[in-house]
């Protein structure tokens, strides 16, 4: 039997509040093998913990059942203190009478009644434990980033700055994302390649980072500290190590209609191509899709143009296999596809484009060279419109559209029509918003300039309708500040889409099996206190595809990311997490159904001699589960028959007990 | 009858047993009467010869017996199985459960086996049971003679049917059969159809009839845990005997969850039934939700099957769409 | 129903917790009104049971003669047990019994020479003979007793053998550890061996009480220096559930341990199957 | 001696169970003869007997002894039991009565299970003789008559009538509850029907089984006969033999946690099962050829030793068609009976 | 609701990694629901065990659901998938035996989703108080 000690925290007044704590103090004390039992404030305080560790000494305790906020919030806080106490930490359990009791319960007496119960539960469990001792591991000293955005490129350069090495996988032919599309960078109006293209090149130059561009991540196996990665390199049919990135293939090729994705499809690129001036790595690739060689194997231009030699069609995608310690998905965000929204007429008019491609129609090495022409027949507009919030901030359960704020397009709306008004002061802005929202060193500022210096027009309200006319856009719209109805026919109009993650994160999510929120954004190990780790042990998270993030948000979070790779990578050995399952071999019948079901290949199977009550001997085929890899979900207790399989720290003895408690 | 004579049988066994092939022949042996037959581990030609029978009484699913005798015995053994036993011999390897070398196994065929209940249901005191075309002549103690209609008296288990053909053997005696369209789902079905009320009033009336005497698990070939869970004081839920309607419910419930895309439906749990409970209805309940949601799949048509509960896919229907089909 | 029956126990409570060896603890049990549960005689066992945990059957290591409280020595060695051993003073457990024959105390052992043999725990249900036997003195001839366990440590009632058995007269106390250890100047080896050393004569009665394969031995050396079977008790505890000689459990051949021993003969163990 | 016609044995029922409970064999769905309380409707079956026998009404399968109510580290002890109703089971066959007498050797011995007591006190047993009886059947092998069971009351049943005669105070009691529905009567009909049941006795089957070889003190002789290993050798292990049995009384003390209190039950067990001595010591038994062997001498030789020869076994055939392999104590009997001591 | 009307109890089996949050996401956002729910928190769905439930409708359980992340989303991969297929047989099972099919519930809440597990317990809380006391697989023994 324990000695067990409970301890009620009040959470100031957030669990007291609705839960007579000191009812559930006194009503826990006649639990069995309960000893000791008291309430305190703040029980995670400092103060509060020093009462546990006092009453563990005084009462010679052997297991602690906190009545508190959610385990996911503090059970490593208590579990340290115990710890410190000299009580084995697994001897903790928690019951959740915040989140789960006083927060969604009003009435005192029905709260305080399920604290009672849910602390039953918990000193019922704590009866069960049994000291737990994590495995140990050893960690591969490299990092391996999935992105090479900006969020990536940082993360990367700051753990190899530490002196790690780190890969990065990018999926496109070179690095650099969605900042190397960009003109300018609000709320200081650098040019976006000044500061980009220096840190490219820093990538590409450090010793300690190799760049596997044009690759995915296939398959990842493993855990913390250990994973073993599968990237799988497409055939770009070019040789990176030959290619002086001279550009002579790409004049030649004979294929030149092919849309240039890097300009949003605004304007051709040919089948061998370079994606950008400044790529990293500098290096062709030939899209297979419209190489007339790699489809009929009739043309071989470039590679008879190649003086190095760098072409070749035979090439196959590439299986690279590599282990890391671990791993930061920084694979970021694309705007929302606008085909649903018909109202603004964007499938319909080439003059109806997104901030993305304006971006590009404004950057010197866009399509139009930097000049602001319209798409439709290159003609100079003078009446602009800006719609803010396409598809962000939609009602829950609408067809179409995001529900969360996608943060940036607030500033960069106001950088293009700052820009537009300094190059164009001919040219009338108008931007439709629901809010402005500036909350950022100088961003009311630059928002305020676009304003008042530079005499943009903004109209709270939303569009409604945009009808292309003839050569006008005919936009019809709301000014809820004047209430009325307006219309504008404009020579262009600018959507400021919603931004999401990137496609390939749900399935990499997967693969990690690192969990996504509905969005499908990576969700946080914990919202405020670990918002760059994911709750998957060792995957770390870097720029958007957390969470919509600006360009200094991304910086500083792949800064964060890494910061928290090079802590785990520094060190020589994990410690495991002990509550893994563990079979019993005497009631193991050797069936295999346990490592079917394992998703980790934790379980292995081994022939053992066994002495019979009878005193013969037998050999029977059991079940062992490796520790290190087993990470605990407990699929295989369920599909065993007999019962040998069980989970350490939910065994099936405590979680009885649990729902007996519950149901007394 | 059965197509295959006894004599064939113990000469094949006889022979194996001389030329050392084999060192046991795992059969049926004759017992006080016609029908009460009981499986046997013979040793010897003498034995053989005078006790071995092949009748229509050796429903005896013979399989679950290689798991201990492959254990305990050091020879190779002979095993008869009849095409449904080869289901379970199967499902057996499948999970490693005996070692398939120590093993000879002869597939025999089989007509249906009889169930000396239903004989008995009309009439008491017998004397002699006598095999014919159409099924069977029970002579009596007062020297009467009732003739009965095979497909009557036929054990629940075979009245469906589902396999004349065997899965696995080294080698087979007689004729190989078909798999049978059968309709093995539609006393389930039935059920389906009824109300909740009804079908709660169904089996609590049978269930209510269970003993715990354990013998469907211990007939089962699927039931062959080192130690059941409900003989395992440790595991929480033990028990000895059903102290109340939960305790019976809980029982057939988890042990039919237990053998649950393992059960081959070789139905001796309904035929190993002292209080006649049709137990076999909820393994084929579950035999039949799986079909319907997961796809077909009959456990032991080969070794080394994935069971449909060790298995998923993606696009599998909801738990609550299983309730809602077909309304 | 004011009906008691004999599988109704009582509530005792548990006074005082001696930790004897570590795996051994004593546990000393009064009824709430600090009376004794009930009278034995030595040899018999007591049913003890935590509600919920489950009941077991334990000899009562104290003599019949102490009027005050009854002691149980119990080994670790299941869930039971070791619930009792997690148990502190105050705590309740329940208690039925008294239950099995008794050693022959007043009849084949009284006037005779007594031999007590025990190996390890097995100290435990002789204990209360013995004490009864130093009670009443005069009833018997000399008392020797041999006791030996794996350590100095694992010798049970160890304060008790030195100061008071040891000191009794006519009480010759022979011990032995299996091994040789620090701070220990006594004789070391195994129980039948060191029996078989001593070479007593065939003048007594022995009482055996040890693991199974230290009685095996002794016996050997018993029978090797002339006892006869007639001449040697032991005492069973096995798979006891009921204690009234009805479950079944503790059946071997004809007899039931709970009710027809736990202590037998030798002679008349002979008599039953080998499944003891 | 009473009788009266069949015709009024419905009567009969309805004036008994107005006073107490009444038990009696009827026809399940199954059609299969089984103990109900008896309800305007039910007929008494025809059947030779019940697939489980009557010995729950005494010794239930599950049976609460006392509870305990926990609270810190103090104990309550609570006897829950309540009084005890009146009850009659009718229509026992000779065998299953004489399995009662065998229970009370158990029971009824000192110290008295006053569980087991209060039951046979309350219960009145009204036996019926057996007119068809079965191959399986072999209760003359232990000296049982079919054709004059024991009892409170034994009754035979002919054509068209029913007879009864009391045999005990309390069976004294029952006839004079039924005085009005039936009339005095000579024993001369029960007399050829006792002769009509006595020749079908002479040519059963089993009529002549022996027990000569069986009995107390045959341990010895018995206990390390290599025939029990193969007798053994394909037992399942499961417990349909003991619990369809009218003599087993093997049980298990359990204790079941409601949540609010802890209940001390005792429920039937089967010295077949694996788990049947395991206990913290382990297992004395660990053999299901050992479990086979305890079962059968217990039966035919420890208990007849402590019972002045009466053997466990009432013959009534139970395990001959229930075993789900069809092994069963006549062919141990048999096997080992044939044994000659040479 | 009415005084008289019985208080069911709710035992919801919830996942560590998004239905446990999800229910913690439910009481930061101060999303109501009756108090009737009490959640255990397994590791994953497919810790869930049959017994568990069973024992839980065995001590008085009046509902037993269980949350586990969205298919596809699971933090093992694969658990709630098992959990799935586990599921679907035991309730259908306990369904084919006349259990009131809306006593068991298998539901999908994720992390993000604090409204999700609010509506969904005070939906299932209603629709069991509906069906009264839990009388087709109770253990007497348990009841006051």
């Amino acid at each position: 039997m324990q000695r067990i000690g409970v301890f009620v925290c009040w959470c100031g007044s957030n669990i007291a509040g609705t839960v007579d704590v000191k009812a559930v103090a006194e009503a826990l004390k006649f639990e069995p093998g309960v000893v000791h039992s008291t309430d305190y404030q703040y029980m995670c305080s400092q103060a509060g913990q020093n009462l546990i560790k006092d009453a563990i000494k005084e009462h010679n305790l052997t297991g602690i059942v906190v009545c508190s906020c959610s385990p996911r919030m503090h059970e490593a806080t208590f579990r340290k203190t115990a710890q410190s106490a000299g009580i084995n930490p697994y001897m903790v359990e928690i019951a959740n009478i915040r989140e789960q009791c006083s927060w969604v319960h009003k009435d005192m007496a029905i709260g305080t009644e399920k604290a009672i119960i849910l602390g039953k539960a918990a000193v019922a469990k704590v009866n069960l434990n049994a000291p737990l001792t994590p495995g140990e591991s050893p960690v591969t000293k490299r990092a391996l980033v999935i992105g090479g955005g900006i969020a990536g490129i940082q993360t990367a350069l700051d753990i190899a700055d530490a002196g790690f090495e780190v890969d990065i996988v990018e999926k496109k032919p070179t690095i650099g994302g969605k900042m190397a599309q960009l003109d300018k960078t609000f709320p200081t109006l650098d040019c976006a390649a000044c500061i980009l293209t220096p840190k490219m090149v820093d990538v590409a130059q450090h010793e300690k980072i190799r760049i596997f561009s044009y690759s995915e991540v296939e398959s990842v196996k493993g855990f913390v500290g250990n994973f073993n990665v599968t990237i799988k390199k497409h055939a770009r049919y070019v040789k990176e190590d030959l290619c002086t990135g001279c550009g002579a293939c790409v004049e030649k090729c004979p294929q030149k209609k092919v849309a240039n994705e890097f300009n949003l499809n605004m304007d051709n690129r040919h089948a061998i191509y370079i994606p950008f001036a400044q790529a990293v790595p500098k290096v062709a690739t030939i899209d297979p899709s419209a190489c007339t060689m790699l489809k009929t194997g009739k043309c071989g231009v470039c590679s008879k143009i190649c003086a190095a030699g760098a072409i070749d069609y035979t090439q196959k995608d590439e299986y690279i296999e590599e282990k890391y310690g671990a791993i930061v998905v920084a694979t970021g965000f694309n705007p929302i596809s606008l085909e649903k929204f018909d109202e603004y007429a964007y499938s319909q008019s080439k003059d109806v484009i997104t901030s993305l491609e304006f971006e590009r129609l404004t950057n010197a090495a866009g399509p139009t060279a930097g000049k602001l022409l319209r798409p439709s027949d290159g003609k100079h507009p003078h009446k602009i419109v800006f719609v803010q919030c396409v598809g962000s901030r939609c009602s829950a359960g609408a067809e179409k559209g995001k529900e969360y704020c996608s943060k940036i397009c607030c500033m960069y709306t106001a950088k293009h029509a700052m820009l537009v008004r300094d190059k164009y002061p001919d040219t009338e802005v108008y931007v439709f918003y629901i809010d402005v929202r500036t909350p950022g060193k100088n961003f009311d500022e630059f928002y305020r300039r676009a304003v008042e210096e530079y005499g943009v027009h903004y109209i709270k309200g939303m569009v409604g309708k945009v009808t292309p006319e003839g050569e006008v856009l005919k936009v019809q719209g709301s000014d809820l500040i004047n209430n009325k109805q307006i219309n504008i026919d404009a020579d262009l109009v600018v959507l400021a889409a919603a931004i999401e993650p990137d496609k390939s994160a749900r399935p990499l999510a997967t693969k990690l099996t690192a969990s996504m929120d509905t969005n499908d954004f990576f969700t946080e190990a914990h919202p405020k206190l670990r918002p760059v780790e994911s709750p998957t042990a060792g995957v770390f998270l870097s720029g958007a595809c957390q969470g919509p993030k600006d360009i200094p948000e991304t910086v500083s979070q792949a800064g964060a990311a890494a910061a928290k790779v090079i802590g785990l990578l520094a060190k020589d050995k994990l410690l495991g997490n002990p509550c893994v399952a563990r079979s019993n071999e005497l009631l193991c019948n050797g069936c295999s159904n346990c490592e079917k079901v394992c998703p980790y290949g934790a379980i292995t199977y081994i022939d053992k001699d066994f002495r019979m009550p009878d005193r013969t001997t037998r050999t029977r085929r059991i079940a062992q589960v490796n520790p290190a890899v087993c990470q605990g979900c407990g699929a295989c207790t369920v599909t065993c028959p007999s019962g040998a399989m069980d989970l350490n720290g939910f065994t099936n003895g405590q979680i009885m007990a649990e729902v007996d408690a519950i149901c007394k | 009858m059965q197509k295959i004579t006894t004599d064939a049988l113990v000469q094949k066994a006889v022979e194996l047993l001389n030329n050392n092939t084999v060192s046991y022949v795992l059969g049926w042996k004759k017992g006080e009467f016609d029908y009460d037959i009981t499986p046997y581990v013979f040793k010897d030609e003498k034995t053989l010869k005078e006790e071995f029978i092949y009748s229509d009484f050796c429903g005896v699913n013979l399989s679950k017996y290689l798991v201990a005798k492959t254990k305990e015995l050091a020879g190779k053994i002979l095993v008869f199985l009849k095409p449904c036993d080869t289901y379970s011999f199967n499902q057996l390897l499948t999970e490693h459960r005996f070692n398939r070398e120590k093993v000879y196994a002869i597939g025999i065929p089989c007509e249906g086996m009889l169930d000396i209940d239903k004989i008995k249901l009309n009439l008491e005191g017998i004397s002699s049971i006598v095999e014919t075309k159409e099924g069977v002549k029970v002579n009596t103690l007062d020297d009467k003679t009732i003739e009965l209609e095979k497909q009557a008296i036929l054990l629940e288990k075979c009245k469906n049917c589902k396999s004349k053909k065997h899965y696995a053997y080294d080698e087979l005696l007689g004729e190989e059969g078909d798999v049978l369209d059968n309709n093995r789902f539609d006393e389930v079905a039935k059920l389906e159809s009824m109300t909740a009320e009804e079908r709660f009033e169904f089996w609590q009336s049978q269930l209510s009839k269970c003993i715990r005497c354990n013998a469907c698990r211990d007939a089962c070939p699927a039931c062959t845990c080192e130690k059941c869970v409900f003989d395992n004081p440790n595991s929480g839920i033990e028990n000895k005997s059903p102290a109340n309607s939960f305790e019976e419910k809980l029982f057939h419930i988890i042990r039919a969850f237990h053998v649950a895309g393992r059960c081959t439906d070789c139905g001796e749990c309904s035929r190993a039934c002292p209080q006649n409970i049709p137990l076999h209805l909820l393994n084929r309940k579950f035999i039949k939700d799986i079909n319907e949601h997961y796809g077909e799949f009959q456990a032991g048509l080969e070794v080394g099957q994935r069971g449909p509960l060790v298995s998923y896919t993606t696009e599998d229907v909801e738990p609550s769409d299983v309730f809602n089909k077909g309304e | 129903m004011t009906n008691v029956d004999t599988l109704i126990p009582k509530v005792g409570v548990i006074t005082d917790v001696r930790i004897d060896t570590p795996d051994i603890k004593t546990f000393r049990v009064v009824t709430p009104d600090g009376k004794k549960a009930f009278d034995h005689r030595p040899g018999q066992c007591a049913m003890l049971s935590i509600p919920g945990v489950g009941e077991a059957m334990f000899s009562i290591t104290s003599s019949p003669t102490n009027t005050e409280y009854m002691e149980f020595s119990i080994k670790k060695c299941g869930c039971v047990t070791e619930w009792l051993h997690s148990a502190e003073v105050g705590q309740q457990i329940t208690i039925r019994g008294p239950y099995g024959k008794p050693f022959p105390v007043d009849d084949e052992f009284a006037g005779k020479n007594l031999l007590f043999i025990a190996g390890g725990v097995g100290l435990a249900p002789l204990r209360s003979v013995i004490n009864y036997c130093r009670h009443y003195r005069d009833r018997y001839g000399k008392i020797d007793i041999v006791y030996g366990s794996r350590s100095k440590d694992d010798l049970l009632d160890y304060k008790e053998i030195i100061d008071e058995w040891a000191t009794d007269e006519g009480i010759n106390v022979h011990l032995t550890i299996d091994n040789a250890q620090e701070g220990w100047d006594g004789h070391v080896g195994f129980v039948p061996n060191y029996v078989k050393e001593l070479g007593f004569d065939t003048d007594k009665t022995a009482v055996l009480c040890g693991p199974p394969i230290m009685i095996k031995f002794t016996l050997d050396g018993l029978y090797a220096l002339g006892f006869e079977k007639t001449q040697i008790y032991t005492t069973l505890e096995l798979r006891m559930k009921c204690g009234v000689g009805k479950c079944g459990r503790c059946n071997v051949g004809a007899k039931y341990v709970c009710k027809d021993g736990p202590v037998f003969r030798f002679d008349e163990l002979n008599e039953l199957p080998t499944e003891y | 001696m009473r009788k009266c016609s069949l015709s009024a044995i419905n009567s009969i029922f309805e004036e008994i169970a107005k006073n107490t409970m009444l038990f009696l064999p009827v026809d399940n769905k199954d059609g299969k003869a089984e103990y109900k309380k008896w309800q305007e409707g039910f007929l008494l079956s025809e059947k030779l007997n019940t697939v489980k026998s009557p010995k729950e009404f005494l010794f239930p399968q599950t049976e609460n002894l006392m509870e305990f109510k926990t609270s810190g580290k103090n104990i309550e002890i609570i006897d829950t039991r309540t009084a005890k109703e009146d009850f009659v089971v009718f229509g026992v066959r000779a065998c299953d009565a004489k399995a009662f007498d065998i229970l009370d050797k158990v029971f009824l011995t000192e110290p008295r299970d006053s569980y087991y007591a209060s039951c046979r006190e309350h219960g009145t047993i009204i036996t019926l003789a057996c007119n068809k009886p079965s191959e399986t059947c072999f209760c003359s092998a232990f000296g049982i008559d079919p054709a004059n069971p024991m009892g409170d009351v034994s009754a035979w049943k002919t054509e068209n009538e029913m007879f009864f005669e009391a045999n005990t105070e309390k069976g004294e009691k029952f006839i004079e509850l039924i005085k009005n529905l039936t009339e005095k009567t000579d024993n001369k009909e029960v007399k050829k029907q006792k002769e009509k049941i006595s020749n079908i006795m002479k040519k059963l089957p089993l009529a002549n089984l022996s027990t000569e070889k069986f009995g107390g003190g045959k341990t010895k002789e018995l206990f390390d006969a290599p025939e029990w290993a193969e007798l053994s050798s394909t037992c399942l292990g499961c417990g349909t033999c003991t619990f369809v049995c009218p003599t087993c009384q093997c049980y298990d003390i359990k204790d079941f946690n409601t949540g609010k209190g802890v209940i001390r039950f005792r429920c039937w067990d089967s010295c077949m099962y694996s788990n049947f001595t395991l206990m913290a010591h382990g297992n004395n038994r660990n053999s299901q050829k050992e479990r086979f062997r305890q079962r059968f001498m217990h039966k035919l030789v420890y208990f007849p030793e402590n019972n002045d020869g009466t053997f466990g076994c009432v013959g009534c055939g139970r395990c001959l068609s229930r075993c789900p392999i069809s092994m069963n104590i006549v062919k141990v009997m048999k096997k080992l009976g044939g044994k000659t001591n040479d | 609701m009415q005084i008289t009307e019985h208080k069911p109890l709710i035992v919801a089996f919830c996942c560590n990694w998004c239905s446990y949050a999800g229910a913690d996401l439910a009481g930061n956002n101060r999303l109501n629901y009756p108090a009737d729910v009490k959640i255990i928190r397994v590791p994953c769905s497919c810790r869930v065990n049959p017994m568990f439930v069973l024992r839980a409708f065995q001590k008085g359980a009046d509902g037993v659901i269980i949350c586990g992340c969205h298919p596809g989303d699971c933090h093992y991969t694969s658990g709630n998938y098992y959990a799935r297929r586990r599921m679907a047989m035991l309730f259908s099972m306990l369904d084919y035996l006349g259990i009131e099919r809306e006593r068991t519930r298998v539901e999908w809440v994720s992390a993000a989703e604090g409204a999700k597990f609010s509506a969904t317990m005070n939906d299932f809380v209603e629709k069991v108080t509906k069906l009264g006391k839990n009388k087709r697989l109770e253990d007497l023994r348990c009841k006051k």
